[in-house]
């Protein structure tokens, strides 16, 4: 079962990566990029074929080591 | 000798670079900045230094290998001009299609600053001429983002065509794994481009390049390009 | 967006005011203050701005001195070190944001110091770092040890600092605050330092670097706030670093330095606008307007409370000279860099803030940091410890294995491999030895640097501890053939409500005072951290001190590693003193009896003994004896040399006090002619006599022994196996 | 107008990260992770209004700048 996880940084958390990038998009030429965030996306390749239990331990994952939960927030799919 | 420095926003080896190319070439290294549209004329070689162009943000060195100057270096370098990459340089030229290949983000996951043992495998081009039959020599690494990857297509291209300049070693100068600092495919430190007039690598030259901070071995890499330059 | 709450003394409460203070406030006032207003005072009058339980203390400590330009009071400390050219220096502690997010909190505490740093004019040229954990065993530990060190090397490696040194410990007094004391160091021309007192009148404040968002607004103080949208998610207050606006801001203020369009600069820390504003006014003699609608701001709808709270990074205030804007102008634009004319100086003593129309506080100025309150606070003297009992002999080869591969000893590769140390490319003497040493630019000559305290010993005897930590620092230098010049200092601490604790905190300035007298060493900067206790347990004192030395030529430099054949002379003299010793803690778990005590008279003397040892051609290496005492000294310069050495037992003392004693004032000199050097110590007046030869591959003390290659695995790999990386 | 770029490795390209991942994840306990790969999200804001368009304009922005098209596959979703 896959799963997919994203990682954002929450609301108000600088995120000078995005900045640097929104800056160098346009230097490029592309006007009109009010904001950019960069996050992660993790895909995760369980032995679980639970849905459920796939989601749950895929969040226990996230709380555990995958996201910084104090700045960041995470979301799970399953593919 | 003429050379020239590229400064981004973020480069932090651009000075020690400078101070490299002035001593070995007895000629004022020129600053030149990413906003520029050209470079200065009548340059022999351009450097490109480590640091952090850009806060490596993104992909290391993508940013800054989109500069409005990098248009003229690689201008400069499709004329057979000799373009030097370090560290965040050599990433730089990676993303602006100078050289073949992918720096991913070291093995460990940590970054490491410490010294390794390179083997100097081929001495035919202008960076490295001068190392004659010293073949381990010893430079130092600041990286988290170093190991070299190529598809076995690429490396066989790279060993046939005789394009790797560096490659980490153990004191006996073999490639093992141990020696190994970032999980580089074949242990590569260094490597050229297919006319050899473009080198990138990921260990510091200008950093041991005098004897008061411990080594110099890191100096026969610039008097290697003095001496390309006076034979030219 | 959020409605303001109504000022009372329990919102004042809120805020860290004592009855008192917010009584203080409405005398001061005559009237309450605005919600923003006591915002402002919060800040101005917490611990960390206001030093008010310290600051009686801190008075007594030395600070001048023939090579001080400018002592504690302006952003970092500045001293001559000849040729017209100033080091300029400070250490600060980032500790609580580290315990809550080590990275970012270790990551924006290195950036701190190196703003502080580069706002007087210098660029930063050598960074430390001086870590606290708690015992390697507790859960949070290797969390804590690994997101601080990626933190520190994160920032210190983008921004292009060489980290060259600093400290690492462990003890369970750590394991709910560890502390992260970040050090910087930075080289200017002795006449172009830049201060902070504004002058003139009229004269434009301007804002430079990254934009404000609501970093570290927040705790206690948010949470007196009313959100109008309950669904908004609860804010974080981590402040997230970002070393690149960094690096461009030092570009940027060094070349607007150079332009001669800054009049007065200061750099937005704690309290951001709020303490960097008031302190420009205050030092100037000015008063200072601010349009709170200029500000560039990162976040919608921030109010005039958030916009003088928030702590976001990397940003500067300056006054700058209003003939020069285009010139200034400029240079922000060459380094895409936001700023803005968010106010003007007045002549008035008065702090106006204004934000959409509405003047939001209205304070006397020099009052602010003026009646800030001062206390003198009650404080108990450290008992003197029971004296140590019995302790079993160990083998020594074996207790040095141990020491050597401990979490306290081990090497600490694992840590400085991780930070750029080599960037700039004039790191001359590299970190594992004692001090580092690091060229000045351009010249022969180099200034050295070391970090170093013994919580240990302070918790014991604060006073013999405070002393000890200079000391250390002294003979760090003197072993690495610099000449000690100045001294920082960070002064952490539990709840100095305590008398206990502020017992602690007493004896150890008396002691760092005494020292640096007596070492000619004046504290020219510092930093305190109090209130570093969790659920009453409080840490080990720990006043660290970081302390710089001046090398007149490369020469001077005297290395670790002596070479084969060379003899160890042992300098100073060994009492065995196994009190609160490495050895009883480590073998025994035991921490025991008194620190030893430091003779500050003898430590000179040995000190300029091998200085001057040195310079007479008479020493190959010297390395100081400190945690561990002899045996570990003899082990660390063997392995630097990766030459075995024999170190002979002493005929009176027991092995365990003779190797592993931690009596003060002691180095171990490689030496080729060892009369020489005894002969040139009794000259000096101070006790030498040789212990050992280098050779070999074994490290032997007295009857037992180690083969190196076993001693060097114990120690290079002790850290990571503590990480449970092998 | 917000559009989201998923930014992942091609299949064969090692990914020393996904793999400390997943090594860090068996430490902690949890069982049965068979792969591990990370890739990066970013969030756009921008100003075109119309679907299409910004979707190209996306496109655009991977193919000049946020993804290295060598060893990553990029995917756009306008939200
Ligand atoms: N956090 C750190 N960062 C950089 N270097 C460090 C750190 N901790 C220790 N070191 C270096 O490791 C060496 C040994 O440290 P330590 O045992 O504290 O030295 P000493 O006993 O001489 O004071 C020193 O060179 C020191 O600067
Ligand atoms: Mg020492």
């Amino acid at each position: 079962m896959k799963a997919r996880v994203f990682i954002t940084l929450k609301n108000g958390v600088l995120d000078p990566q995005g900045e640097a990038i929104r800056h160098a998009l346009g230097t490029l030429g592309f006007a009109g990029v009010a904001g950019v965030r960069q996050g992660k996306v993790i895909d995760l390749d369980l032995a679980e074929t639970d849905p459920v239990k796939a989601k749950a331990a895929a969040a226990a994952m996230c709380d555990k080591l995958l996201a910084n939960t104090i700045i960041e927030n995470y979301s799970v799919e399953i593919l | 000798m003429k050379s020239a420095v590229i400064v981004f926003p973020g480069s932090n080896c651009d000075r020690d670079l400078a101070v490299a190319l002035t001593q070995a070439t007895g000629r004022q290294a020129e600053m030149v900045w990413h906003k520029d549209a050209t470079l200065p004329d009548g340059l022999d070689v351009v450097a490109i230094p480590g640091g952090f162009s850009f806060g490596d943000y993104l992909r290391c060195g993508a940013i800054a290998a989109r500069a409005p100057i990098m248009r003229s270096v690689v201008e400069f370098a499709k004329r057979g001009g000799l373009v030097l990459g370090v560290c965040n340089g050599f990433q730089v030229l990676i993303e602006a299609g100078l050289l073949p290949g992918t720096l991913m983000r070291n093995q460990t996951l940590k970054f490491v600053c410490r010294d390794v043992n390179l083997a100097v495998e081929t001495t035919d081009s202008p960076f490295t001429n001068a190392y004659g039959n010293r073949r381990v020599i010893t430079v130092p690494i600041a990286h988290h983002d170093g190991a070299y990857i190529a598809d076995a297509e690429l490396l066989a291209r790279l060993r046939g065509e005789d394009r790797i300049a560096f490659r980490y070693v153990n004191a006996r100068g073999e490639p093992v794994a141990e020696a190994n600092p970032n999980g580089s495919a074949d242990n590569i430190a260094g490597v050229l481009s297919a006319n050899r007039r473009i080198l990138g690598m990921m260990p510091h030259p200008e950093r041991l390049a005098d004897r008061q901070l411990g080594g110099a071995d890191g100096a026969v890499l610039f008097e290697s390009l003095s001496n390309a330059l006076a034979v030219a | 967006m959020i409605k303001e709450p109504d000022v009372n003394q329990e919102l004042a409460a809120r805020h860290g005011l004592k009855p008192d203070e917010y009584q203080r406030i409405l005398d001061l006032l005559g009237r309450t203050p605005s919600f923003t207003e006591l915002g402002i005072f919060s800040a101005m009058w917490n611990e960390h701005c206001s030093y008010k339980s310290s600051k009686r203390w801190l008075r007594t400590l030395p600070t001048t001195g023939p090579q001080v330009i400018c002592g504690p009071g302006e952003n970092a400390g500045v001293v001559d070190i000849g040729d017209g050219q100033a080091v300029v220096f400070k250490m600060e502690s980032h500790n609580h944001p580290s315990y809550i997010e080590p990275y970012q909190g270790a990551a924006t505490g290195v950036g701190g110091i190196l703003r502080d740093v580069f706002t007087m004019g210098a660029r930063p040229i050598a960074a430390m770092n001086s870590l606290s954990f708690g015992d390697p065993s507790h859960p949070k530990t290797r969390r804590l040890v690994a997101g601080v060190v990626a933190g520190v090397g994160g920032y210190g490696n983008c921004f292009g600092v060489p980290t060259v040194g600093g400290e690492v410990r462990f003890h369970a007094a750590y394991n709910g605050n560890c502390l992260v004391n970040a050090f910087a160091a930075g080289l200017a021309d002795a006449d172009k330092i830049f201060y902070s007192a504004a002058s003139g009148v009229g004269m434009p404040v301007v804002y430079l670097g990254a934009k404000t968002g609501r970093d570290g607004v927040g705790g206690a103080t948010m949470a007196s706030a009313e959100f109008s949208d309950a669904d908004e998610e609860k804010r974080p207050t981590v402040q997230v670093g970002d070393p690149f606006t960094e690096k461009r801001l030092l570009e940027a203020c060094l070349e607007l330095m150079a332009s001669g369009a800054v009049i007065s600069i200061q750099d937005m820390g704690a309290a951001g606008l709020t303490c960097s504003a008031i302190e420009m006014g205050d030092k100037g003699g000015l008063g200072v307007e601010l349009d709170l609608d200029a500000v560039p701001c990162r976040e919608l709808a921030m109010n005039a409370y958030e916009m003088m709270l928030s702590e976001s990074q990397e940003r500067m205030l300056m006054v700058l000279d209003p003939t020069r804007e285009a010139q200034a102008k400029a240079i922000f634009d060459k380094w895409d860099l936001d700023f803005a004319i968010v106010g003007h100086t007045i002549a008035e003593d008065r702090f106006l803030v204004r934000h959409g129309g509405e003047l939001k506080a209205d304070l006397p100025l020099k009052s602010l940091s003026g009646t800030a309150p001062e206390y003198d606070r009650p404080w108990e003297e450290t008992p003197a410890p029971a004296p140590l009992g019995a302790v079993p002999e160990v083998d020594a080869a074996e207790a040095l294995v141990a020491l050597m591969g401990s979490p306290n000893l081990c090497s600490r590769a694992w840590v400085w491999q991780q930070y750029d140390h080599m960037v700039m490319a004039d790191t001359v003497v590299r970190p594992g030895s004692d001090a580092a040493v690091v060229r000045v630019h351009g010249t022969g000559k180099a200034l050295a640097f070391t970090s170093d305290v013994t919580p240990r010993y302070c918790k014991t005897n604060p006073v013999e501890g405070g002393k000890q930590a200079v000391a250390e620092a002294y003979r760090n230098l003197s072993a690495t053939g610099a000449t000690p010049l100045a001294t920082t200092d960070n002064l952490n601490f539990g709840n100095p409500e305590r008398p206990a604790i502020m017992g602690q905190l007493v004896g150890c300035v008396q002691g760092i005072g005494a020292a640096c007298i007596a070492l000619d060493m004046p504290i020219v900067s510092g930093n305190v951290s109090l209130y570093n206790e969790t659920n009453g347990e409080a840490i080990l004192p720990t006043p660290t001190i970081g302390a710089v030395g001046l090398l007149e030529s490369l020469d001077q430099v005297i290395p670790m590693a002596p070479g084969a054949g060379d003899a160890l002379v042992l300098i100073g003299e060994t009492a065995g003193h196994l009190g609160q010793s490495a050895w009883l803690w480590e073998l025994h778990g035991r921490a025991e009896g008194d620190a030893p005590p430091v003779d500050l008279a003898g430590e000179r003397k040995a000190g300029e003994l091998v200085r001057a040892l040195k310079a007479e051609g008479l020493i190959t290496a010297a390395h100081d004896l400190s945690d561990g005492g002899l045996g570990v000294a003899a082990a660390e310069m063997a392995l630097a040399a990766g030459i075995g050495v024999v170190v002979a037992a002493d005929e009176t003392l027991g092995a365990s006090g003779w190797f592993f004693g931690e009596d003060q004032g002691r180095y171990l000199v490689g030496c080729k002619d060892a009369d020489a050097v005894i002969a040139a110590a009794s000259d000096a007046g101070v006790s030498a006599r040789q212990v050992g030869e280098m050779g070999g591959e074994v490290v032997g003390l007295g009857a037992s022994g180690v083969a190196l290659a076993d001693l060097r695995a114990a120690h290079k790999g002790g850290f990571a196996r503590m990480m449970g990386e092998i």
